[in-house]
């Protein structure tokens, strides 16, 4: 162990890449820039210490929303101010909005195109919408929503966006204090933080890009945290001396894309075929030891909206064969993209081929830089690829609104590149409501569409597991900040 | 009479070779006496350089097998002898210079530095007096500019600079004996002329003996008092130069004597002698000339050995047994 | 120049046309090389006859027997989606072999060719080709197969392709210095005064002769060749899945070296052998053929 | 040849391998499917964004004006911005490439050290037990794979020992020392700190022996090519025939004359060694220009790429120019003639 | 007497550039032949003697017209299809040891037009009988023959073309005497049963006195002296002619080596020399010796040399 009480290390695979917030549309990013940023509204906690999916105020201290839903006003608490000492007031605030949508860079796509943000007072912003957008204030909640220090505009003029791809300029608990590239990064407190002070003194992010490595030496206690350990590591570090795996539910999804304009995918029953043709129960078991459950429907467990009445595929062979038959047979050979960004894709794309050959399917297995597949989506040459989601904000228009809608098709989330006129309508009355129940009306005929459509292959969705300390307290997980530590909570016991 | 300063019996070698072992030399004697020229000569592949490396322990180890006989330098068999002492004798008492002197010098070493090094390997004289003696050495060498040599690398030198210099170095520790391999066939007439003269002279000055090695007859019979004819690993005729080539008693002597074009009638053809040399491989079991010999007959298929044919001139023949008997 | 020295001289015998019983003779002389050439050949037996001596279906999964150690059912045990290892290092060595294979062959023959070509014609040719190969060896060979790799898509192929190009210099700058050498022996000259054309002397004396430095080459780089596009699918620009090659299931047991040693161990040994074998096969050959070593 | 001229000769070349390197690279950039505005712009960007970004970038000019307008920059030292970094890669490089540059000398130093007097006993003692062991040590070091024998150390030396550590330059508990040369084995004992520069040689051991073990070999091989080759050269004959030692011949005459061919080798392994690092590097999480560009290449980086082949080629070409001033320093058939 | 002459030179001068700077432009020339004037007469010998460097081999490819000369023009005065062969030194390098004999002797011809093996071998088996060689050895390779017989084999390539001049370049020097008698002899045959016309370059200026029947001295790229060869290896008039004479060891010289030569060494021929080439070597130079030399006809031989020929020497130019 370090012996350094009030140190708390945290081992990641990979270096970030920026941590310009207005940039960053990575969660491996977010890690770092989530900590050193406040939001105006803050996923709330509840009493037993769990992540909950609804917003309280973070900088701000009270809002409202006009009856239409399109403006919203926000008031904002004293007493917060950035690592430089300067206040977080209503200028800030409309500065970071006005900036991020200057960049115009991946974060701003959260928000809704012609939103105007405007400082209405000291300490009141206010935000108008050319129309209602549902999730409006869950997406405040969300990493590219940080609010940065207007004093960044000097250093440079970009925005300064090549300064805070490597220096932090928030009101965040943290402020990052040191960046050895591709060796450690180091937060330390933000002294004109406005919240409690934080108990950890000092969090040292770790670079280590060799899972067995990190695995070693969190065994050692030489790291507290281990992020992204494959399924089998964390099985043999449960019952490793203080260490503790934590299990979450979660709404993070692992599920198929299947190209729905590429032959011979443009035929539905192929789609259905080939749901049919996978065995899910096999794959959570004999892949992620059993740490998983199937999908039903692109809507998650535990999100709001969920329609259980949609089709849920499961592996028979018989009505798939049937169901290649009805489409006539394929012989088209498919490609099945992946990359090892996850480490549970590839034996899911062998299992996968290995199946769909049952039926006759001639996959061919690509294995790509996660670069170059996301721009094979983008492009939509491909048959088949495996993808993870999860959601930024608790709405299942995070699964609806993203996967279906023909104006998204490719990297923008539809990446099945499913389009259908009914479902469209759907997805835009759903938008403009406010009324939950309505919602879920809508969002519950889309389901079960787009499940008989076969749209995507839904495996599992899976817990998040993380190996840490056991000395680590306080750590809160929410489904929406994957990979994300609220370090301002968290403590060392002795 | 003192002892010979080279003395070598029965010397048989062998190199290990794909095709079976190559018998390079079967049964040499040889020796050299205090002050004496010795030549040795024959065709190429007559195992001239062989008996010469051997005896000063030159030849790479591993490569050869000695499989016979002794060799003795200024009275001590050189088998006793350490690595040590081998050492302390080469370039001491016993020198050796090579046929070609474009690759004999250490490339990237100043020729002074070579030669300092053999003066303060083998002498007492160090710094400015080992200096003072590479430039006496190569005065005697008849090389004018000797100070600004010393800095020079061997490259920038003409051949019969570089022989002239390791001819230099050899005298360097006034050795008892000088082994030369062919010391002039690189070089061209004028040079040798001059190369073989300043040899020549030195040796008389020391009073060093002299192992000559060469094909050229003319050389050896200008050069040398008492010379050695060598055949397919043989000596088939040795006694004094003058005697040896002006009455030969060998057929082989006889036959390369006959085919040089020296003294041929330009209208004649030359006598030339028919074949090829044997095969080392397989050495013939009789006389080893018996198949390009004119004057072959039975007795050539069991071997000759040397005997008188006249005052200290000897021959490996039969037909010379057969005219005396 | 005697009969004696011809029949012994093993540079010219080696050089003059392969000689199998001369041949035999060195290697016999060096167990190294002995020992590179079994194992090549016990490798290429394997490999080639991997169907026969595989236990199981290379790409047969088994997921409910995921990652289990050696036994009698599997030898090397088995990997994250249960295929049977031992069989796909069996089948895994046709890739690596083959790749080998290709890209000496190809790069062989283009880079054989433009450096016997640039050697021949010399001049402005030749400092053109010689300048060209010259850049392209000097940048980072494998960032250059990597960034090919890349643009060609990820296929062993495509690694294939990529590696023999980048190797194409080197067998250019063999080609041409040998044949710089050649064109200076006297029988080229001789044939320049039969008024012989350049495709005469190209083809008659410059090509034959190359040849054994080119091979030596050759055998050399299928050892570094099957190293390199292991490495490759080892940073995934190789072998696609399901394809078992050696570099790929280093790649992915590395995951698991911890508790699964076996799984990168195994095809890890595999290529070690392999590439070692045929290192010590072309380095007793070149012992063997290069001019520069003479026996003495 | 001059010094001056080689200088002038290896200049003018590196113009032009600085043209080569970039439109070679600047080509196959374009071939590999991938539109940097896309990776900009990141994961459910809208097609708007990503036009926008093309057009700040200028990413929509015609290829031709994208090369020249490239080439413009890097004379003027300028490689752009990185996409992943998003900043400028001469920054990203500056910081890697003294990481790299430690990393590659000390396996060169591990690899002559070791190498040299294996390849000189090797050639001595020709076909003796030694020379086999040699062979064979040396053949294994070019035959092994360096990722997997990277692994096979780590799961050693520290998974199972727990000696040495398992990647990193320095223990990151650990001040890092003020930056002079970039080469923390140095700048730790410039600072007087030798905590850090115990941790720095503990961090640089492993990946340096498992770089260097391949260079190992071909050290070992060529000295033993080189000096099987000098030992039977006429003057080493000389040198033997004047009495010199055995030790003598094989130290004093054959070995430094052996090195000279050696140099051209130790300059490539040098050269090599820096790209080679690529996979050392990222198995043994060494933050250098290797795991840089790997980073890069799977991210589509382009420029980062390029700066980096442009700076390597350029540390290649520089390497020969010393190799060439090292030759015509020590060997003085070349000042004059050629 | 009137012979009729199958080529004649006329200041035929061969410079070869050396080094080049930095931009790739010669830093200066080697000049290997600095004015050649020769005719070659047909059916005799003509033999060129000279030490290593003196451009022996030059000449020999400017005679072959494998080299372009400088300056100066050849004339040759035979058919289009007859043609000058020539025979090397170095009988290791001069046969392609990857082609068997048969194709090495009858290279000449099918490298120039195609024909069918079963002429070509015909050809060859014809030529090896005339030198000597067993007609099994057609399908052998040169690496299993001695020096000799490789000789042989060089000479029944250079014979198949059906050549009216062979340029031999030193093409004993490299065998034992045993086996030069054999090469010299099958020479002799060749030439007086086909008419041949040699040039024999050589520096053992026996063989020369055997061989030929003209013989030309060569220095430092000029021809020094060049008459009938008993003339001139008799009495020679050049001093460079007679210090070569001198320096050949004999058997038949009696009174040991005589006095070492005074200075040995070749001027350079990046910078020729001004004034007379010999000057600095020789025992006699005076005045008139800082001027280029003439060839000048005596008696039996044309010589080079002011003060044995009395000649006016001729102005330096550059
Ligand atoms: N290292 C060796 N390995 C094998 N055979 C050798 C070796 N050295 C010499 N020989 C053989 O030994 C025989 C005698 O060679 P040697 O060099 O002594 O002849 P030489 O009379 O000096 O000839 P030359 O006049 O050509 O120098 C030859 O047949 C040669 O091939
Ligand atoms: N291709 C060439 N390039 C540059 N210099 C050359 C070339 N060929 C010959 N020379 C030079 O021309 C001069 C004459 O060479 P040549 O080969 O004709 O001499 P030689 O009389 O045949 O000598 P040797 O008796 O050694 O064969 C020499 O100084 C040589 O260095
Ligand atoms: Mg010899
Ligand atoms: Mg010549």
């Amino acid at each position: 162990a370090d012996g350094d009480a009030d140190l708390l290390v945290v081992a990641k695979a990979s270096d970030p890449q920026t941590l310009d917030p207005a940039q960053t549309m990575d969660n491996n990013d977010w890690t770092v820039t989530y900590p050193l940023y406040q939001r105006l509204v803050a996923y709330d906690v509840s009493e037993d210490g769990k992540g909950l999916t609804s917003v309280v105020g973070e900088l701000a201290s009270d809002w409202s929303a006009s009856d239409d839903g399109t403006v919203w006003t926000f008031d904002l608490a004293s007493g917060n101010a950035f690592s430089d000492g300067a206040a977080v007031d209503a200028a800030a605030v409309e500065y970071s909005f006005n900036r991020l949508m200057a960049l115009g860079r991946g974060p701003s796509e959260a928000f809704p195109g012609g939103m105007k943000v405007e400082a209405t007072g000291d300490m009141q912003v206010t935000f108008t919408l050319e129309q209602p957008f549902a999730p409006f204030l869950y997406t405040l909640a969300n990493n590219g929503a940080g609010i940065v220090n207007p004093a960044v505009e000097g250093k440079g003029d970009d925005h300064g966006t090549e300064w805070l791809s490597a220096n932090s300029a928030g009101s965040g608990a943290y402020m990052l204090t040191g960046w050895e590239r591709g060796q450690s990064l180091v937060l330390e407190p933000n002294p004109n933080y406005g919240g409690a002070t934080p108990e950890i003194e000092k969090i040292r992010v770790d670079i280590i890009a060799e899972a067995a490595a990190r695995r070693l030496k969190l065994e050692a206690g030489d790291v507290h945290i281990a992020e992204s350990l494959p399924v089998d590591q964390l099985d043999a570090l449960g019952s490793t001396d203080g260490v503790e795996v934590q299990n979450y539910p979660s709404l993070k999804v692992t599920y198929l894309y299947l190209n729905n304009k590429v032959a011979p995918l443009d035929n539905v029953d192929v789609r259905r075929a080939i749901s049919a043709a996978v065995d899910y129960q096999g794959i959570i078991d004999g892949i992620l030891d059993g740490n998983g459950v199937q999908m039903h429907g692109p809507i998650p467990e535990g999100m709001w909206g969920q329609n259980k009445n949609a089709t849920q595929y499961s592996y028979d062979l018989a009505s798939a064969k049937k169901a290649l038959d009805v489409a006539g047979g394929a012989s088209e050979e498919i490609s099945f993209l992946y990359s090892d960004r996850d480490p549970l894709w590839e034996p899911i794309a062998i299992a996968t081929q290995a199946y769909l050959s049952q039926l006759g399917l001639n996959v061919k297995l690509e294995k790509l830089a996660n670069a170059t597949m996301r721009e094979r989506f983008d492009t939509g040459e491909f048959g088949i690829a495996t993808g993870n989601w999860s959601p930024d904000f608790a709405d299942p228009y995070m699964f609806t609104n993203y996967w279906f809608d023909s104006k998204r098709h490719g990297l923008a989330g539809n990446r099945s590149w499913y389009s259908n006129d009914k479902v469209d309508g759907l997805l835009q009355q759903a938008v403009v409501s406010s009324d939950t129940a309505e919602r879920t009306a809508l969002y519950g005929e889309l389901q079960e569409i787009v499940t008989d459509e076969a749209a995507y292959v839904y495996l599992f969705q899976k817990d998040y597991r993380i190996a840490v300390r056991d000395d680590v307290e306080g750590f809160v997980f929410n489904p929406m900040l994957e990979d994300i530590f609220n370090f301002g909570g968290m403590s060392l016991s002795d | 009479m003192a002892d010979p300063v080279l003395k070598i019996d029965g010397l048989e070698v062998l190199f290990p070779g794909f095709a079976g072992d190559v018998h390079a030399v079967n049964g040499v004697d040889l020796d050299v006496q205090p002050g004496e020229i010795v030549g040795l000569v024959g065709e190429s592949g007559s195992a001239k350089s062989v008996t010469a490396m051997t005896a000063l322990g030159l030849l790479p180890t591993g490569a050869f097998r000695q499989s016979a006989g002794t060799i003795s330098i200024l009275g001590r068999d050189v088998a006793t002898m350490s690595e040590r002492e081998m050492n302390k004798l080469r370039g001491g008492d016993v020198a050796m210079i090579f046929q070609e002197p474009q690759t004999a010098l250490n490339p990237t070493k100043t020729i002074g530095k070579q030669m300092l090094r053999v003066i303060e390997l083998h002498s007492d004289l160090r710094g400015m007096a080992a200096r003072d003696r590479a430039i006496e050495l190569l005065k005697d060498m008849r090389i004018n500019d000797a100070e600004e040599i010393l800095g020079r690398y061997p490259f920038e030198l003409s051949g019969g600079m570089r022989q002239r210099i390791l001819i230099g170095m050899a005298f360097a520790c006034s050795p008892k004996l000088l082994v030369a391999d062919e010391p002039t066939t690189a070089l061209d007439v004028t040079v040798q002329r001059q190369v073989l003269q300043l040899l020549h002279a030195k040796a008389r000055q020391t009073g060093a003996s002299v192992l000559f090695i060469s094909h050229d007859l003319a050389v050896i019979s200008q050069f040398c008092d008492r010379i050695y004819v060598m055949y397919a690993g043989r000596v088939v005729e040795s006694g004094p130069a003058q005697k040896v080539l002006g009455n030969p008693q060998h057929p082989y002597t006889a036959a390369l004597i006959e085919a040089l074009p020296e003294d041929a009638d330009p209208g004649a053809p030359l006598a030339s002698i028919p074949g090829t040399v044997p095969n080392l491989v397989n050495p013939p079991k009789g006389c080893a000339f018996q198949a390009r010999c004119r004057h072959a007959h039975a007795a050539c298929d069991s071997r000759p050995v040397l005997t008188d044919v006249g005052s200290k001139h000897q021959a490996a023949c039969w037909l010379r047994e057969e005219i005396s008997a | 120049m005697s009969d004696a020295t011809v029949s012994v001289n093993p540079i010219k015998r080696a050089l003059s046309r392969v000689d199998w019983g001369y041949l035999w003779y060195q290697i016999k002389k060096s167990p190294l090389t002995l020992g590179g050439g079994a194992v090549v050949l016990t490798v290429l037996f394997l490999v080639i006859f991997a169907p026969v001596f595989a236990t199981h279906d290379p790409n047969a999964i088994d997921l409910r027997a995921r990652l289990a150690a050696p036994s009698w059912d599997h030898f090397f045990g088995t990997d994250e989606v249960g295929r049977d290892l031992y069989s796909r290092i069996l089948y895994g060595g046709r890739q690596s072999v083959a790749v080998g294979f290709f890209v000496v062959l190809v790069a062989g023959f283009i880079g054989t060719f433009v450096g016997a070509f640039a050697g021949l014609i010399g001049r402005r040719v030749d400092v053109v080709i010689m300048r060209l190969m010259d850049v392209v060896l000097s940048v980072p060979s494998l960032v250059l197969i990597m960034a090919l790799a890349a643009a060609l898509g990820p296929s062993l192929i495509n690694a294939a392709i990529a590696i023999a190009l980048v190797r194409i210099p080197v067998y250019v700058r063999i080609s041409r210095g040998q044949t710089l050498l050649i064109r200076e022996m006297s029988f080229v000259t001789a044939a320049e005064t039969f008024k012989a054309s350049k495709l005469h002397i190209l083809r008659w004396h410059i090509l034959p002769n190359i040849l054994s430095p080119v091979m030596v080459q050759a055998t050399l780089d299928l050892g570094s060749t099957i190293l390199l596009a292991s490495a490759l699918s080892f940073i995934g620009l190789g072998a696609q899945q399901p394809t078992a090659e050696w570099g790929a299931m280093v790649a992915t047991g590395r995951n698991y070296i911890l508790d699964q040693w076996w799984y990168s161990a195994f095809p890890g040994f595999a290529i070690l052998i392999t590439a070692t074998a045929f290192n010590l096969l072309g380095d007793g050959i070149r012992d063997i053929l290069d001019p520069k070593q003479k026996a003495r | 040849m001059s010094f001056l001229n080689v200088i002038r000769r290896r200049l003018m070349f590196l113009i032009l391998v600085l043209f080569g390197v970039t439109v070679i690279t600047f080509t196959i950039s374009n071939l590999i499917p991938g539109d940097p505005a896309r990776m900009i712009a990141g994961d459910r960007a809208t097609p708007e964004i990503v036009q926008n970004i093309r057009e700040d970038l200028g990413l929509d000019k015609p290829l031709p004006v994208q090369y020249l307008r490239y080439l413009e920059g890097v004379v003027q030292g300028d490689f752009g911005n990185s996409i992943r970094t998003r900043r400028p890669v001469l920054e990203d490089l500056r910081i890697f490439f003294p990481a790299t540059l430690e990393l590659a000398l000390t396996a060169l130093f591990f690899a002559t050290a070791l190498g040299i007097p294996l390849g000189v006993a090797s050639a001595v003692w020709k076909d003796k037990p030694i020379d086999h062991f040699v062979r064979v040590i040396a053949v294994t070091g070019i035959s092994t794979p360096a990722f997997w024998l990277g692994l096979l150390v780590i799961l050693l030396f520290y998974g199972n020992l727990g000696w040495l550590p398992s990647g990193g330059r320095i223990d990151p508990s650990l001040e890092m020392p003020t930056r002079v040369t970039g080469f923390l084995m140095i700048d730790s004992l410039l600072a007087g700190d030798f905590q850090a520069f115990g941790s720095a040689l503990k961090h640089i051991l492993l990946p340096a022996f498992t770089l260097g073990f391949v260079h190992l070999g071909v050290v070992a091989r060529q000295v033993r090519a080189a000096m099987l080759e000098e030992l039977q050269q006429d003057y080493i004959r000389t040198a033997k025939a004047n009495g010199l030692s055995r030790f003598k011949v094989v130290f004093t005459e054959a070995l430094p004359n052996a090195m000279i061919p050696s140099i051209t080798v130790l300059g490539l392994a040098l050269g090599d060694l820096l790209y080679g690092a690529v996979l050392t590097e990222t198995v043994f999480a060494w933050p250098g220009m290797g795991a840089y560009v790997v980073n890069s290449i799977q991210a589509l980086d382009f420029p980062a790429v390029m700066g980096f082949t442009v700076v390597v080629s350029l540390a290649y070409v520089l390497i020969n120019l010393a190799v060439d001033l090292i030759y015509m320093a020590v060997d003085p058939r070349i000042r004059e003639v050629s | 007497m009137t012979t009729d002459s199958v080529m004649t030179l006329s200041n035929i001068h061969m410079r070869f550039p050396f080094g080049e700077d930095w931009r790739g432009r010669p830093r200066g020339f080697v000049h290997a032949l600095n004015g050649i004037d020769l005719e070659i007469l047909r059916g005799k010998t003509l033999g060129v003697v000279g030490e290593s460097g003196c451009g022996k081999s030059t000449l020999a490819q400017v005679l072959m017209g494998i080299r372009k000369p400088s300056e100066g023009e050849v004339i040759r005065n035979f058919g289009a299809d007859h043609d000058v062969q020539i025979v090397f030194q170095d009988p290791q390098s001069s046969l392609n040891a990857r082609m068997p004999v048969w194709r090495v002797i009858t290279e000449p011809v099918f490298a120039v037009s195609k024909r069918p093996k079963a002429e070509l071998r015909a050809l060859a088996a014809d030529l090896a009988a005339k030198v000597g060689l067993r007609p099994e050895v057609l399908d052998r390779y040169p690496h299993e023959f001695s020096g000799g017989q490789r000789q042989r084999i060089a000479i029944a390539r250079a014979l198949s073309s059906d050549p009216d001049v062979i340029v031999l370049d030193e093409p004993t020097s490299a065998l034992d005497i045993s086996i030069q008698a054999q090469i010299l002899n099958l020479l002799k045959d060749l030439q007086a049963e086909r008419g041949l016309t040699y040039i024999f370059i050589s520096h053992d200026i026996s063989v020369v006195r055997y061989l030929c029947d003209e013989v030309a001295v060569m220095y430092l790229g000029q021809v020094v002296e060049h008459g009938a060869s008993d003339a001139v290896l008799a009495g020679p008039k050049h001093p460079y002619t007679r210090l070569l004479l001198d320096s050949i060891p004999t058997m038949r010289a009696t009174g040991g080596l005589g006095e070492a030569l005074r200075n040995t060494d070749l001027p350079s021929n990046r910078n020729l020399p001004t004034g007379c080439f010999f000057k600095d070597r020789c025992e006699q130079a005076g005045a008139g010796c800082d001027v280029r030399q003439n060839m000048v006809p005596t008696e039996q031989a044309q010589v080079r040399c002011c003060q044995t020929t009395a000649a006016t020497p001729q102005k330096v130019s550059a």
